[in-house]
């Protein structure tokens, strides 16, 4: 029931949160959150509340599943029923199909996977809150949640968007930016390899405009890149600083 | 756990509880820390996360318009949902509710429609076609014990969080109106759960206690000592004497929490 | 589209259907009802119309249920379309769900399940015809199947409610007075070993006169339980009966 | 059974079939003893229980408010759902409506729809928009072959009994007034099946000669000796011959059937 | 939204297409159309347009259908969303599934079952555009789609229905003579072994009428039978082409 | 496919590739012919079918009145529905839709939608009550590689076929008129699909290439040049430089097309 904002960017050139075109929003990221899981990270980029979690490398149920040269990496993307405006059932809508295959496939080139035949990675995100660019906060915290399982990776998988909104190529869209802009491009990245590993986009940008977008976002995703390896690392020292 | 050690656990947790002591070191009518935090998800009308120990759950109501039941048609609707999400615990399967996260939000519902918490009068809009659905979405998200307890209270906690817009009825629709007004609730009904283990009754099992347990009572209380929700669960039996002195206890628990809480 | 009446309980303290606060309605049981199960029930109670029937102990489908040291029991409550107000859908609604799992957990106690390692015994209930109560004379009636099926058994299940009308504590409800009145305490009991094994409660009551709805469920139980045994006998009797 | 006394049996049946005989006495084209009671369900607006020698089938109908299909705009609509309950045979699987028991529904449907026996029309309450819709909710109970035929019977007996609430119109809102007026069926058609043993035909197959048939054929009748519905089931085949003179036994039987109900 | 005809059949005892009651639509066979399959065959017959393919003998999933002593044969027949008036839902109807086991049913008895033992054949059959009579252009599709998979068989099955429409017997009736008119005999016929396969009947007819439409239903096999052998022999010869 | 026939194969379409070729004669960036039938389903209100070299896709639009979604009340409603036909190869199951029958429906409505094809005010009869809901089904009925370039090209072929009854408003309700509009589309959005193998790119994948390659990116191109979807699927990367190669490549491909079809 949220009436539409005349205008996403004003006079000074600034977002309806306050934000600067190439601005991220507010991240707070915190590996080892669940303890029932393998592994677990929670993020919140401005009101998205994230967690994901990680079983594995585990037996495969059904068993014919299991391939007798590597893992079979699983994933589940949900949205609580309370996430967002709308009450959303809790049956798994078109959107949480595709999005768990895409985000799968987004964190996949970063695990090694011939090092467990015969097993299965589950991963399981769920969206507590949601404000736009869900599936980027949920590959940074669900590689998170692989590394935090012990997971051999070759990278951290890093993701996020850049859009544009009235006329002007910005990162990181929250919800009504999404909704009531011209374009989104969400884009996970291993940062260290350079590889891209999710690219999808929606709206409508000029060759120009795309390019833009793609290299800001790239950008977006190096920024976010140390505060995960940050988060790892106060996981490892608190749990140090508990052993010692 | 393999069944040798489940077999052992379950020895020394009732060695302990004749003794009247238990493994994590709570009296046998003793709680765990509770902890209560409101409004965490700004998106949901109200939301609540409750800590019981270690076992999480998250709470979100949404207030939709919908239809009233036939028999029922001055009055809003309540549907209580809970989801043993994958995330709690390695045992919680993927997939549609089943019976246990279909009991769960049943007596979690029961509790608060029995007890008279919420005004269901005041939620209709037109009698027999429109009224107010008040959707309570029972999250949980880690599991170490006592789901039904921290549910409850979860569940209670986001409805006493929980503010609707403000609308006026034009033409039979519902227009939104700036503002909002708190949903008013008149009770505040808890859930008091029990595990019988080796012929004793404990208050609030953790998650290797109900690992070891034979059976297990929830008794739900409202403010006035009143019984208003019960539930026996797994594959044991008790003494009608057993239920009584539950019945006594999980009055008086209840009131500790009410107090505690500030409810 | 039945109206609500005003008053439950008249001037002479007797019911809708004129009964005494502590009296039980009508009961009808009959064991051996259906010749292709290994055993089962009819019950009428007031108008409740219930069939139970038992198969097993078998092999299990899927095998993968099976448990190395017992038996299995499932137990699936339905309702016809037919048997209620309003046509019910003939797909299992919540409340199907959790009735089969608290009838379940309510006859297991009785079952001796390390008797036959491996098997499944599958309990089928279809009520024909609700009239309040459904739970009790389903667990009363699905007692006797397994005993008609040879399953050995520590004792009989009986089941009967309580509850609250018009104030006054009263014995075996019906729809009407389970609808209108102010609470419902269904019980189940092993007589002999006053073993409590369902106990559910809905409603506002007191502890007095919880105690005392739970007294007057119980009393209930041990007057249906010699109908229960001599059902049995009676089958057991005409088989004879039939044999020699 | 296991495949060796199936083959034995199947020997048996056929031999005695070749000489004109059964194996439970009964001549080719005799039906086992029919018993039908109906209004035995008080809750249903109609109901009947069927015995067909050992096959047992209850039905109930149900009428409630619906909406009409968009190519029937002025017609009430009938739904025929048959419940293979697994309490009637170890074979019978819990679970969603499988082929056989969406078979079952479809020719019973097709009986009752083609031959015209309800007149739709006297249904509609508001065209396109709000028209009766008669349940017919067919619960088999006991298998013992020839489900086509019990599961007719018992559907049409339930229709025979059904009586609709007396209601008026309140600005398009159906409201219940007092009494009750029987629904009106014009026909009573007849399902009778045939099964192919060793090529010959037995009408009313039991359990026993339904494993061993070849394949199976229904031709409903109704009250003119008219067909209205056909289904042959099973993968076996018929010869043109076979059919023509099943059509004709079916007229026979369905009159001798309906002569014996006084329908 | 189509507008009811009044008259089905003119003075001059012609139908609503011109043809006479007698009278077959044009029929267009052609096998060998689905390079994934093992055989397939596609029908247009009237505005029918119908796609049967055949995949097997071949190791039957899951395994535990599989039979010793024969092949399993399955079959599907769906209709596309936009091959009728009304969009159809593409989950399956219990008129799909009742016509899957009447089809399955109608072509089982062709089949050399038992040459190829624990194994499967999946017939599957889409009907791209319906006009009256799918479940018969459907057989005659499907059964040379399995002779195409080189599937041994006894005969081909052809499938034709005759009803009747303003009290005359017609034969091979399209979609306004089936919704409007009396009664339909769809029948299904192994020709060589004159044995009928498929028998359904709607509507009301007479026994005369009745032994007329099925005669008429047959003859109508009669005449597609030549139509199927010449479709398989056109493939052959293709194909042969093709090889030299 | 044995694994072994995949891996020579595997390195025999890389070799090729290193050196510009390809399996079929194709330049990487050529596309295999493509072939477009319109109006080949009378009863949809528009159909086409396409041929890209051997993979083949039916598609046929519905129009029928429904409901808008609660945030565009004054919008039609596009629905893409995708069906991976069991006959279209052996590897399809028969189901509910799949991650990848959802997948390619998703990117084909994205396509279609993001690219403001239609109009869909004009699709509005009743702000927030009624509009046209436009669905569009993609049967693919021969899987031969590159699903999502033909079904776009099939969806839009099959829109852009499309006539809808005329129709007037009387109390709220949709009268069909005599005669036909055609649906006004404004642009001819083109999806072209790449797949990178051993880091070469190629356009138009056919299964074989499928089948080796190491992931895939569909970017699909309005009539003006500007992308409006891009989807990259599968478990393999691209460096960002590919990712613009790929974008300029795509421009040019989707307006060969165009030209190609006279769209």
């Amino acid at each position: 029931m949220s009436r539409k904002p005349e205008k996403l960017i004003d006079k000074k050139g600034l977002r309806l949160d306050g934000r600067k075109p190439d601005e991220l929003r507010p991240i707070k990221i915190e590996v080892g959150v669940l303890p029932n899981t393998d592994g677990s990270a929670y993020i919140q980029q401005g009101k998205n509340k994230i967690l994901a979690g990680v079983y594995g490398p585990r037996e495969l149920h059904p068993k014919h599943l299991a391939l007798p040269d590597r893992t079979v990496l699983r994933c589940r993307y949900r949205m609580a029923p309370f996430s967002v405006q709308e009450r959303k059932s809790p049956a798994p809508s078109r959107r949480d199909i595709e999005l768990s295959k895409v985000i799968r496939e987004a964190l996949e080139p970063s695990v090694f996977l011939e090092y467990y035949p015969r097993t299965g990675i589950d991963i399981h995100i769920e969206v507590l809150q949601a404000d736009g660019g869900t599936r980027c906060a949920s590959i940074t915290a669900a590689s998170l949640a692989l590394a935090d399982a012990g997971i051999p990776m070759q990278d951290l998988v890093t993701a996020c968007a850049a859009g544009k909104v009235d006329n002007t190529i910005v990162l990181d869209l929250m919800d009504t930016e999404d909704k009531e802009g011209g374009a989104d491009v969400p884009v996970a990245l291993m940062p260290n390899l350079n590889a891209i590993t999710l690219l999808q986009m929606d709206g409508i940008l000029s060759l120009e405009e795309f390019e833009k977008a793609a290299n800001l976002a790239l950008e977006g995703c190096r920024k976010i890149y140390p505060m995960q390896k940050e988060a790892l690392k106060a996981k490892y020292v608190s749990v140090k600083e508990v052993e010692e | 756990m393999s069944s040798v050690i489940v077999g052992l656990k379950r020895k020394q947790i009732a060695q302990l509880i004749a003794k009247g002591k238990r493994l994590d070191g709570r009296g046998l009518t003793d709680y765990r820390e509770i902890k209560v935090e409101q409004g965490i998800i700004e998106r949901a009308e109200g939301s609540a996360r409750v800590l019981l120990g270690k076992t999480e759950v998250l709470a979100g109501t949404k207030i939709e318009v919908g239809k009233p039941f036939p028999d029922t048609p001055n009055e809003g609707v309540l549907t209580v949902n809970a989801e043993l999400v994958p995330l709690a615990s390695p045992n919680f399967e993927p997939g549609p509710p089943n019976e246990n996260s279909i009991e769960l939000a049943r007596v979690v519902d029961r509790g608060i429609r029995e007890s008279k918490t919420i005004d269901f009068k005041k939620l209709c809009i037109k009698p027999g076609k429109k009224v107010f659905v008040v959707f309570v979405d029972v999250y949980v998200l880690n599991h170490d014990g006592n789901l039904i307890d921290a549910s409850a209270l979860a569940a209670l906690a986001a409805l006493l969080n929980t503010k609707m817009s403000n609308y006026e009825i034009e033409e039979d629709e519902v227009k939104i109106k700036p503002g909002y007004t708190p949903l008013t609730l008149t009770k505040h009904p808890i859930a008091v759960t029990f595990a019988k283990i080796n012929d004793k009754l404990v208050v609030d099992p953790w998650l290797e206690e109900e690992q070891t347990m034979d059976t297990r009572l929830t008794i739900t209380v409202d403010d006035e000592g009143n019984i208003c929700a019960m539930q026996k669960g797994g594959t044991g039996y008790f003494t009608p004497k057993q239920v009584l002195e539950a019945a006594k206890i999980a009055g008086e628990k209840a009131g500790e929490i009410r107090k505690k809480l500030n409810w």
